[in-house]
């Protein structure tokens, strides 16, 4: 399990590869499927021109809440690799934002878990965004009510 | 006790974390949040809309209602936007 | 819209950006989630040990199906990239079989389409794995139930 | 006609594809099949357990009631195991 808070970007296919090498330290090839996220900076906020985004979180706290949600997407699921990367800091339009990376030896494991994984850090990892309009100023993302309600589809 | 804030709640106090010194009285966080009303207009301004005021005690997720107990540090944010 | 069949590997970060390239040729950045789904050839069947697995499959019909599996998940989600590269020929355990990655500017759509796409492509492209086991006879690999069972979740 | 073979139904015919004249009462994949039988034990074994053999006309998947009308290429294969 890898969590990471970063400013620099990241290489999905690395990031993949280094689960795959960790998972075959086992001794098995047992991956079959393999999931990633990745959000991205877009460049409208609704009808508004973005410049820029920057986003500060909680050291410490997201640590342990992004810890949390992958042991609990462990315990649901038969994963065999998690890896959860958060980038902080300025950002621009086009650049990755998050990524979220499951393993698993069937499809349906891999997808669910790294759907739940993202709805989870949507709605319980501290991070905040606040976007830099092309003109006027800067102002904090609000959060939105489908990512509240997305949760509710993991209740047990 | 240690307290944060972050986003725009950190903007609208003007300070990111202070320590203060918590009356006996204050029992949960609801108390926490109108005794810190009392400070100035920078903490009206803040929490003014308190249903969207999110709360952490030693960095895990607790509603208004809970219990400070032997906190060590509170947190004051808006509602998350990572992802 | 990219469907390749090939015997050489793929890379996903490199399969990533030639999408949001194409994208942003369009004049915007609006793609906000990247799913990506990796299978990949696992060293066991069962309880067999694997060595090696090929893939045959039916040129001409292959690229027709996956192209109209493509065509349906853009019909049924707002897609902003879609691409689906397999490979055919003989493979390892360890060693990427398919590729699909779909953007969009919400994840749920990106999520869905993808899972749509596997799938599809699981029960409806024509490709046939045939595995060697470390001891004795290859064998062609039975369908599954499951991903028959599979599709029944996207009827309208 | 050319009929097309792939998998284990290629390896029990021991072709991957061939060019046939069908005769006219082969109006269906279903007679097709029937008629194929009669070519040969080959053939007999390839398609021994008719419902697990798939078959595709001008490259799209049709079941084994579909007449054959305009036909070009016509292909038997197993149900196919990618991804």
């Amino acid at each position: 399990m890898t969590i990471r808070i970063q400013t620099e970007d990241f290489d999905i296919t690395k990031e993949i590869n280094l689960l795959k090498e960790e998972r075959k330290k086992s001794g098995q090839q047992d991956v079959g499927a393999i999931v990633t996220f990745t959000g991205t900076v877009r460049d409208m906020a609704g009808k508004t021109p973005i410049n820029s985004m920057s986003l500060e979180h909680y050291p410490g706290m997201t640590e342990k809440e992004l810890t949390d949600i992958a042991e609990e997407a462990n315990k649901r699921w038969p994963l065999l690799g998690t890896t959860i990367i958060h980038r902080i800091g300025d950002l621009e339009p086009g650049d990755n934002i998050v990524l979220v990376v499951t393993l698993s030896s069937h499809r349906h494991a891999a997808f669910e878990a790294a759907d739940f994984l993202m709805d989870f850090l949507k709605s319980k990892a501290p991070f905040w965004k606040k976007e830099q309009p092309l003109e006027g100023e800067a102002n904090w993302v609000d959060a939105r009510d489908s990512d509240k309600q997305a949760l509710s589809r993991w209740e047990k | 006790m240690k307290i944060l804030y972050f986003a725009w709640v950190r903007e609208k106090i003007g300070k990111s974390q202070e320590e203060l010194e918590i009356p006996d009285a204050v029992k949960t966080v609801a108390d926490l949040i109108l005794w810190l009303e009392t400070k100035g207009p920078e903490y009206e301004a803040a929490f003014a809309n308190k249903e969207t005021i999110n709360s952490a005690i030693n960095q895990s997720h607790v509603d208004h209602s809970t219990q400070l107990n032997n906190a060590n540090e509170i947190a004051f944010f808006p509602p998350v936007t990572g992802g």
